[in-house]
């Protein structure tokens, strides 16, 4: 096996060094990438087309919004899979055989939920900052929604699962996950009832009190939120169900 | 020629397809599901006897299912001479071997008889849809159905020997089809630029060199090896577990005969004989066949089972066919169509009298049949015209098979084929005829038998009977046969 | 009463981070913050009857007590500096287990105060058990700086009504 | 001028704080076990890392007084500046509160999990054991 | 020496990104421990996002995000846009992609490797083989 | 050409991945991964790709290492290789 | 809707899942009518796309509206789908197929998986989604991004099965990653070469600007089979298919093995075709010693020996199976590179029979599980008595595997070893009747076990994983099983039959390619 490995390895490292004399100097101004029409295109047209400073997230969530869309399904699948794996739903009488995590004290400490306490309004706060100016700086939704997530990770670390769980139940996670994307493809279903394609943001002027160009603008921050819901969703489900083997109680 | 467009060829074709629908479902109630299986015989027979006379005036019926099954083919039905005198022979003999079979089943205490009589109605299906089919394809096709479906039906006992059996039989009807004839086919399908169909006397005529014709050949005469050419013939004797009408109708006459039927379409229908005659490479075929005849003769000489003795003379009888068609000669050809017809009814006799050897004494070995002729003397009869008809002697029709057979052989100026013909000849009267002198000329304190037993119920006397007497008159009315031989070889009589 | 002040709280840091003044991200920015009122308004402060101006009292002492907190932490690394760089630096290091209980009732006094030992010169806090700190100290001189004077000072902010009558009992030794 | 002292300013500052993570550094190295290591590394990280910002945040303003065509954008240069260093300072803030934090949880995991420590009355006692464990909970 | 200056420098970075996924897969093929090769992946992953990161910085570029009066608020205004001045979105935008992708493997992984710990009390593919072997099982 | 602290990070890279793959306790190993992440991060920083920094440090130094720690909690925390 | 039908084909799965994570968490019984009706749904519009395509060639849709550059004639800024009749073919398999696994499903799902019934249906649904979006993008970048989807909904419908499918679903996961991984790198060789991420754009501009011959396209060409060929499981990259598949629950079988190969080799016809060209594909390279598509007939030659040999020596239904699908899988990639026209039809026919053999054998075994509770072919003694009708539409699922007339898989063996003869690849055409023979021995023998009664002294003790399947069986066929089971079979002949049309079907998306003249 670790023969193997290592042909394969060295096989494929050899393939890729092969071509790589053959890439464009790194940095160049005029590679294919860099100053082919594409990027360009991107560059140049961007707020002409869509009215957002970002470049990256008008190409993510409009140009490719396709892709982000399934981006977003991509977290999903991850939530519904790992609780689909891993979820005990109570049935499991099977001995588990030790771990870590056996030997850990109940009681939460006070100094550590102390600065959680403090510092999760915080973050939180500023996840929904990241996620609104993702058309302004770096960020958006799925940074957002990371963050938003890793707020419910924190409490879940400072005073256990079953806190966290209070806050955001089950339940609760899926109905949030499934509402993301359904705000998402809604969005671009609707662009597909107002007689356009899918996703064809512009339409949405017919029912928004905007041109179609900010209608994208707006439209963009729309599908954004929807990732953002589905990511911290599922974000806080992985870690629950990870923390606690799928029991979702106790945990670290 | 004239063509008829017609859908009877798929009536006949699936009459007896259709007959598996009632026979299963009212299975509980033998009278009705045997009714079921005449009515459908009998069906079938009258529909091959309406196309009779278009096919005698020289007409072809045609039938197209799917009009391009893969470019340029077409899945279609035609009945054509050599088809019409199949398909006679077959559908007649059904009738005779349904009757047969009730009798033997019934007799026998056989189990699963419902499956039976099923199975058996989808075989004469497929066989006939190997006579009518218009192409190498749609041959094939049904030259595969025919494989599967008689496999339930060798294996009917479903025992240690059936499995055995049945094992022997799949793996190289299956095999050879596969590994030689599919790839054979594909290859012709290629080479003749997408043109499979029999009708041009010849498809693959002046396309092919003679290297690859040899080889052509060879894949098609090995793989199909439902004709027993040696070496691919042991399918044959272990096939012989099955109850005897089986034997009887698919390995006198439905499976073996689609076999060396196959061959005759493939030297007739995808050569063409006189494209193989500007080439010396039939003669090849022609010395395989002739070892065959003679090793089976002299192997079938040595059986002391009554049904595998039968066996390996078939193998040895099929191999007259195959011989008479690679000689490439028209007298060879009309023989070896005519003694498809005169071979089937030959030794169809010879197996219902096996069967109902089995059937009334129980007697499977032929050192047990001393004197049985003075307990069975109809059977015994039976078997005797049976056996001259097979050694080709008067007053059957054997014999004119096999002179068209010696005939074309001479015509063809191979010598040492003529040899093969007389002593095989010598060696069929040496293994049939003993039996018959055992039996009936055999001193009295020698029989075996007690006086109790009688001959077996009339359903199987009465077939065999029949058959031998078709075997006689075979001798005296050949010109139909003769007739629809004439259409393929283009030879008047 | 207590939501509206973590709103506007809220909404503080929001314009600090967002720097965008147009109504349409401020309008976004309202949203944000009801909605993280909604979800986590209890977290920030333990007691939510407390009135606006004791909180605000406590916020500006807090100013204060951070800046001397700030000294105290530059204090804290000049003396790690000290012991880390002078080559005789490693023979101050006399470690210890310090245990003393506190006064201190709110938790967030308690945590303050942990946090306060934690940054200040030479003391770092193990655990709260109940009532009862435990410090690791680094030097006998820093396990003698912990004398109650910071704990007053804590007490001073959050707990006025305890007044001098802190009780503090230090007990040396190690566990 | 206002641009050189707002640049030696923070620059010193950045250097100051360079100077307390090298200490922190070496205390790391010298310190005799895992806790009187953690309060190198915890007391050296949050000075140094807060002097680091504040001196970034400071020299958000070094081009405040560039050219301005007018007083608006003065502001607009101004308000821009004066957001990121307020931002700056805000993490300094958090620095402070979630530095001693994870100090704290990290030396009260060793203490849980029965991590001896090392004092100064059986000094030589298990010098080397304790050298020997890892900072890993 | 001209291979040096012509092949390794300019082109450091899609060295690097190659060492680290030869190191990454050879941990995910030949690594024992089910954790160990889950590492190994995400360094594989992260070696292909930097690859496609790599493709699109542009030499002096900056952060794709036009600024602020370039975008004056309305459609048609502002400056001309550069396009050197600005680095290649496209790869970052494809990448964020990847990475999301890359923690939902990680996370699917790592659920299954507490599955595969709760049925067999370990994490070493080799015991677990072992144990398999005394399971009767085709 | 590249700049140095480029190469730097980059030669820290193959560093950390080593380190992370070879230590045989798999919390230092996480851990050691979890710097690798933020050693990516500041590199994708550093060639403007901030967006990608931004996620690779809330998911690849964040999410990533915490569920891996909680793994390795959950199950074994030795690892034989 | 015609118009917006392609968008359907993807969305009709998509909000299934979300209709069931709204209410069929809650309500279980909702779960299989939504997972029903939205496959309905699903196919209804991809019936009526491929009408479309049939109708009037080509079907772009453009995803957000964003039009090509240049009044449509520049390259595309957005995303596109594009259906021809190949894909809306493979479109066409996956719809049908999901909704026969769905019908099928009924008993099965609550029987394997009872507590995670919705979490069950809303994988199968998504998965459903990422192969169809998979089959009918026509963006590379996107193509991974689905590919993910389906990955990651395969790797979870494995993994809730016994702790065996655990494992081997961890190393579908640790195989997959990195079949996904190198088709994501091989995109990033493209684009660094090429600057764009459409199939179309990307072709356009290696030929414009004549890169067929660069390292990276090359590097790129094999890093995207190598992807593609992992994920196929190719016969020396197949290691992970046989314990997933064989240890997977029932319907998550019936459901992967037809489709998920499938869909891959389409997509490696389709790199092959619309990305890189058939002229770079079969063309010998200068600098390569060998000719590039000999190589992968002759490795495509052993894997399809090497894959029936090794279901010859398995007792394992299901295992024997993926085996066998592995040797498939050979047929289908050495057809596809035969360089001619008739092995890339044969190639594309075969994914069509051969999604429908596979889930005609899937679900067969699957009610046989149901039935006796086991897989072994042991025991299967008297099946034929039991159960007839089961038993004969594995006959014929059976039969197609070998190849007999009039079966579908008679058919697609024609073209491939009618295409093999026409390339010279004799090894190739002898490989396939090998393998042919080798399924004959292999269903014949389980045939045999079936048919004929239990002997005595032969009974072995059953030795099967407790885990693995159901220990309560079935008193009889649930008809929910039995009509799939039929209607897969039926369509198996007729799939026959009318092979023709399939194939001109095919023959007209191919005709737009000029392949160059046969080689014989």
């Amino acid at each position: 096996m670790k023969g193997l490995a290592l042909f394969a390895v060295a096989f494929t490292g050899a393939l890729l060094l092969y071509a790589t004399g053959d890439f464009p100097d790194w940095g160049s101004l005029d590679s294919p990438a860099n100053g082919g029409e594409l990027s360009t295109h991107y560059i140049k047209e961007v707020r002409k087309e869509t009215e957002v400073p970002n470049i990256v997230t008008a190409v993510l969530a409009d140009y490719r919004g396709f892709d982000t869309m399934f981006e977003t399904v991509v977290v999903f699948v991850a939530g519904i899979a790992i609780i689909a794996v891993l979820r005990d739903f109570g049935n499991g009488s099977r001995g588990y055989p030790p771990a870590l995590a056996n030997n850990l004290p109940e009681e939460p400490d006070l100094i550590v939920t102390q600065t959680c306490n403090l510092v999760i309004p915080v973050l939180q706060i500023f996840a929904l900052y990241v996620l609104a100016h993702g058309h302004h700086s770096p960020g958006g939704g799925f940074q957002g929604g990371v963050m938003l997530g890793a707020s419910y990770i924190l409490i879940a670390l400072a005073n256990g699962v079953e806190a966290a769980m209070k806050i955001l139940s089950e339940r609760k996670i899926l109905l949030m996950a499934a509402t993301g994307i359904l705000i998402y493809s809604g969005t671009g279903l609707v662009c597909l009832l107002l007689g356009e394609n899918f996703l064809d943001y512009h339409v949405l002027s017919r029912i928004l009190p905007t041109d179609p160009i900010m209608a994208r603008s707006h439209a963009m921050l729309f599908v954004e939120t929807g990732v953002a819901f589905t990511v911290t969703a599922v974000m806080f489900s992985i870690y629950a169900n990870l923390a606690t083997r799928g029991t979702l109680k106790g945990g670290l | 020629m004239e063509t008829i467009t017609s859908p009877i060829p798929l009536f006949a074709c699936l009459a007896s397809l259709l007959a598996v629908i009632p026979i299963v479902a009212f299975g509980k109630n033998p009278n009705l599901r045997e009714s079921f299986t005449f009515s459908a015989g009998f069906a079938k027979l009258t529909l091959v006897l309406l196309m009779l006379p278009w096919v005698l005036d020289g007409k072809i019926v045609e039938f197209t299912f799917v009009d391009e099954i893969v470019k340029g083919v077409p899945l279609q039905f035609r009945v054509d001479g050599l088809g019409m005198l199949f398909t006679l022979v077959a559908s007649t003999l059904w009738i005779l071997t349904s009757l047969y079979a009730i009798g033997y089943m019934r007799g026998a205490h056989e189990g699963s008889q419902t499956r039976f009589f099923a199975f058996f109605a989808v075989s004469l299906s497929a066989t006939l849809g190997v006579a009518f089919a218009a192409n190498l394809l749609t041959m094939y096709l049904f030259y595969e159905m025919l494989s599967l479906a008689t496999f339930p039906l060798v294996t009917h006992h479903q025992d240690r020997e059936a499995r055995t059996g049945g094992r022997t039989y799949l793996t190289y009807l299956l095999s050879t089809s596969i590994g030689f004839v599919l790839p054979a086919m594909i290859y012709c399908y290629w080479k003749s630029g997408g043109n499979m169909d029999f009708s041009t006397g010849g498809f693959l005529a002046e396309k092919v060199g003679p290297t690859e014709s040899l080889v052509l050949l060879l894949l098609f005469v090995f793989g199909f090896a439902k004709s027993g050419v040696m070496p691919f013939h042991s399918w044959l004797p272990n096939a012989m577990v099955a109850p005897t009408p089986v034997s009887a109708l698919l390995h006198a006459v439905a499976v073996v005969k689609v076999g060396v039927f196959c061959i005759i379409r493939v030297f007739t229908g995808v050569f063409g004989t006189d494209f193989l005659k500007t080439m010396d490479v039939a003669v090849v075929i022609s010395w395989i066949a002739g070892f065959t005849v003679i090793v089976s003769s002299l192997i079938a000489l040595t059986q002391d089972n009554l049904k595998r003795r039968l066996a390996f003379s078939t193998i040895g009888q099929l191999s007259y066919i195959v011989l008479g068609v690679s000689l490439l000669s028209t007298f060879g050809v009309t023989g070896s169509i005519l003694h498809i017809a005169m071979h089937a009814c030959g030794k169809i006799t010879l197996f219902f009298c096996a069967g109902a050897i089995y059937v009334a004494a129980h007697k499977k070995y032929i050192s047990e049949l001393v004197g049985i002729g003075r307990v069975m003397p109809v059977t015994m009869s039976a078997f005797f015209i049976g056996s001259l008809s097979v050694i080709g002697l008067p007053v059957t029709g054997g014999l004119i098979s096999k002179f068209y057979l010696v005939m074309g052989t001479m015509q063809a100026g191979h010598m040492g084929l003529l040899a093969v013909f007389l002593v095989s000849s010598i060696l069929n009267a040496a293994y049939f005829l003993p039996i018959v002198y055992k039996a009936f000329l055999c001193r009295p304190e020698e029989s075996q038998f007690e006086p109790g037993i009688k001959e077996a119920p009339l359903a199987c006397v009465v077939p065999l009977c029949i058959t031998s007497i078709m075997s006689v008159l075979l001798f005296f009315f050949p010109g139909i046969l003769l007739d629809l031989a004439s259409l393929i070889t283009g030879v008047g009589n | 009463m207590y939501q509206v002040l973590v709103f506007f709280l809220l909404l503080l840091t929001w314009v600090i981070f967002s720097g965008l003044f147009d109504p349409f991200h401020l309008s976004l920015g309202v949203l944000s913050c009801l909605l993280v009122t909604w979800m986590s308004s209890g977290m920030l402060f333990a007691d939510r009857a407390a009135s606006v101006w004791s909180r605000g009292r406590q916020a500006f002492l807090l100013i204060g007590y951070a800046s001397w907190l700030l000294w105290q932490i530059v204090l804290a690394n000049v003396h790690i500096l000290k012991l880390a760089l002078s080559p005789s630096g490693l023979e101050e290091v006399r470690p210890r287990v310090v245990r003393f209980r506190t006064g201190l009732r709110s938790e967030f006094g308690k945590f303050v105060l942990a946090q306060s030992i934690t940054l200040t010169p030479g003391t770092v806090t193990i655990k709260i058990i109940g009532d009862e700190f435990v410090i690791h100290a680094i030097s006998r001189l820093a396990a003698d700086g912990l004398d109650g004077a910071m704990e007053a000072r804590i007490a001073a902010i959050f707990e006025p009504e305890l007044g001098d009558h802190l009780a503090v009992v230090a007990e040396g030794g190690h566990s | 001028m206002f641009e050189i002292t707002i640049s030696i300013i923070s620059g010193a500052l950045i250097c100051g704080g360079l100077v307390f993570f090298l200490g922190a550094a070496v205390g790391l190295v010298r310190f005799p076990d895992f806790y009187t290591r953690m309060h190198s590394a915890g007391k050296g990280d949050t000075l140094s890392t807060i002097m680091i910002l504040l001196g970034i945040a400071l020299y958000q303003f070094h081009d405040l007084f560039r050219e301005a065509h007018s007083l608006e954008e003065f502001f607009e240069h101004f308000k821009i500046e004066l957001l990121v260093a307020i931002k700056v300072t805000a993490i300094s803030v958090l620095i402070m509160l979630t530095s001693p934090t994870s100090t704290h949880a990290l030396m009260e995991a060793g203490y849980d999990d029965g991590m001896e420590p090392f004092t100064c009355e059986d000094e030589d006692a298990d010098e080397n054991q304790n050298g020997k464990e890892s900072a890993g909970q | 020496m001209e291979f040096f200056e012509q092949l390794i420098i300019p082109k450091f970075n899609y060295w690097i990104y190659v060492i680290l996924m030869m190191i990454g897969m050879r941990a995910m093929i030949a690594k024992n421990n089910l954790v160990k090769k889950l590492i190994g992946m995400a360094i594989f992953q992260t070696a292909i996002i930097l690859f496609y990161v790599s493709i699109g910085v542009k030499e002096g570029a900056n952060i794709p995000i036009l600024d602020h009066h370039m975008m004056p608020g309305e459609i048609h205004g502002g400056d001309p846009v550069v396009v050197a001045e600005f680095a290649n979105p496209l790869p970052h935008v494809l990448m964020l992609t990847a990475i999301v992708v890359g923690v939902a493997t990680l996370g699917l992984a790592l659920a299954m490797s507490q599955k595969i710990y709760r049925a067999y009390g370990t994490l070493e593919e080799d015991d677990i083989l072992s144990q398999i072997k005394l399971e009767p099982n085709d | 050409m590249i700049p140095a602290f480029d190469i730097i990070l980059l030669v820290f890279l193959v560093v950390t991945s080593v380190i992370a793959l070879r230590v045989r306790d798999l919390l230092a190993a996480s851990m050691v991964f979890g710097i690798y992440s933020f050693l990516i991060c500041l590199l994708w920083a550093e060639m403007t790709a901030v967006d990608v920094a931004f996620t690779e440090a809330a998911v690849g130094a964040g999410v990533s290492t915490v569920i891996m720690v909680a793994t390795v909690y959950q199950t074994a925390r030795r690892s034989k290789d | 809707m015609g118009e917006q039908a392609p968008i359907v084909i993807v969305l009709a799965p998509l909000f299934g899942a979300l209709l069931i994570a709204f209410v069929g968490i809650r309500f279980k019984a909702l779960c299989l009518p939504v997972t029903l009706g939205a496959l309905s749904l699903s196919l209804a519009a991809t019936v009526e796309t491929f009408r479309t395509v049939l109708a009037r060639g080509e079907f772009v849709y453009l995803l957000g509206g964003w039009k090509r550059l240049q009044e449509g004639d520049g390259i595309s800024i957005g995303i596109e789908y594009r259906v021809d009749t190949i894909s809306g073919l493979v479109l066409l398999v996956i719809a049908a197929v999901s909704l026969l696994v769905a019908i099928y499903s009924r008993t099965r799902v609550v029987a394997d998986t009872p507590d995670r019934v919705p979490y069950y249906y809303m994988l199968y649904l998504l998965l459903v989604a990422g192969l169809a979006g998979m089959t009918i993008t026509n963006d590379a970048f996107n193509l991974y991004v689905l590919l993910e989807i389906s990955s990651l909904t395969s790797y979870a419908l494995i993994a809730v099965g016994s702790r065996r499918a655990v494992l081997s679903a961890f190393n579908y996961v640790i195989m997959g990653t990195i079949g996904a991984s190198f088709y994501l790198l091989g995109i990033g060789y493209l684009y660094i070469k090429t600057g764009v991420l459409n199939m179309q754009d990307i072709h356009a501009v290696i030929i414009a600007n004549d890169l067929a011959e660069s390292p990276s396209i090359r590097v790129a060409s094999v890093l995207i089979l190598m992807g593609v060929w992992i994920k196929m499981a190719f016969f020396p990259l197949h290691a992970w298919l046989p314990n997933a598949y064989s240890y997977s629950p029932t319907t998550t079988g019936a459901l992967m093995a037809p489709l998920v190969t499938k869909v891959m080799i389409y997509i490696m016809i389709r790199m092959m075709v619309t990305v890189f060209g058939l002229d770079y594909s079969f063309r010998a390279t200068p600098g390569m010693p060998l000719h590039w598509s000999n190589l992968v007939v002759t490795l495509s030659s052993i894997a399809i020996v090497a894959g029936s040999v090794m279901a010859l020596s398995r007792r394992d239904l299901k295992k024997m199976l993926t085996y066998i699908i592995i040797a498939e899988v050979g047929y289908m990639v050495g057809g596809a590179w035969l360089a001619n026209e008739k092995g890339m039809t044969g190639a594309v026919y075969h994914i069509v029979s051969d999604a429908f053999m596979t889930l005609c054998l899937f679900l067969a075994v699957g009610v046989i599980i149901a039935r006796t509770g086991q897989s072994r072919i042991e025991g299967m003694n008297g099946l034929f008595k039991k159960m007839p009708l089961t038993m004969a539409a594995f006959t014929i699922g059976a039969l197609s595997m070998i190849g007999l007339p009039p079966t579908c898989g008679f058919f697609s063996k024609w073209y491939l070893v009618g295409a093999g003869i026409e390339a010279g690849q004799w090894h190739y055409v002898g490989a396939l009747l090998f393998s042919s023979l080798m399924n004959a021995v292999i269903f014949f023998r389980i045939f045999e076990m079936a048919y004929f009664p239990k002997e005595v002294n032969e009974a072995e003790p059953a030795c099967f994983d407790p885990d693995a399947h159901p220990l309560e069986t079935l008193e009889k066929t649930p008809s929910s099983m039995a009509i799939p089971l039929w209607i897969s079979a039926v369509t198996l002949i007729v799939l026959g039959v009318f092979n023709y049309t399939i194939v001109q079907w095919i023959a007209s998306a191919l005709q737009s390619l000029n392949f160059f003249p046969a080689a014989g």
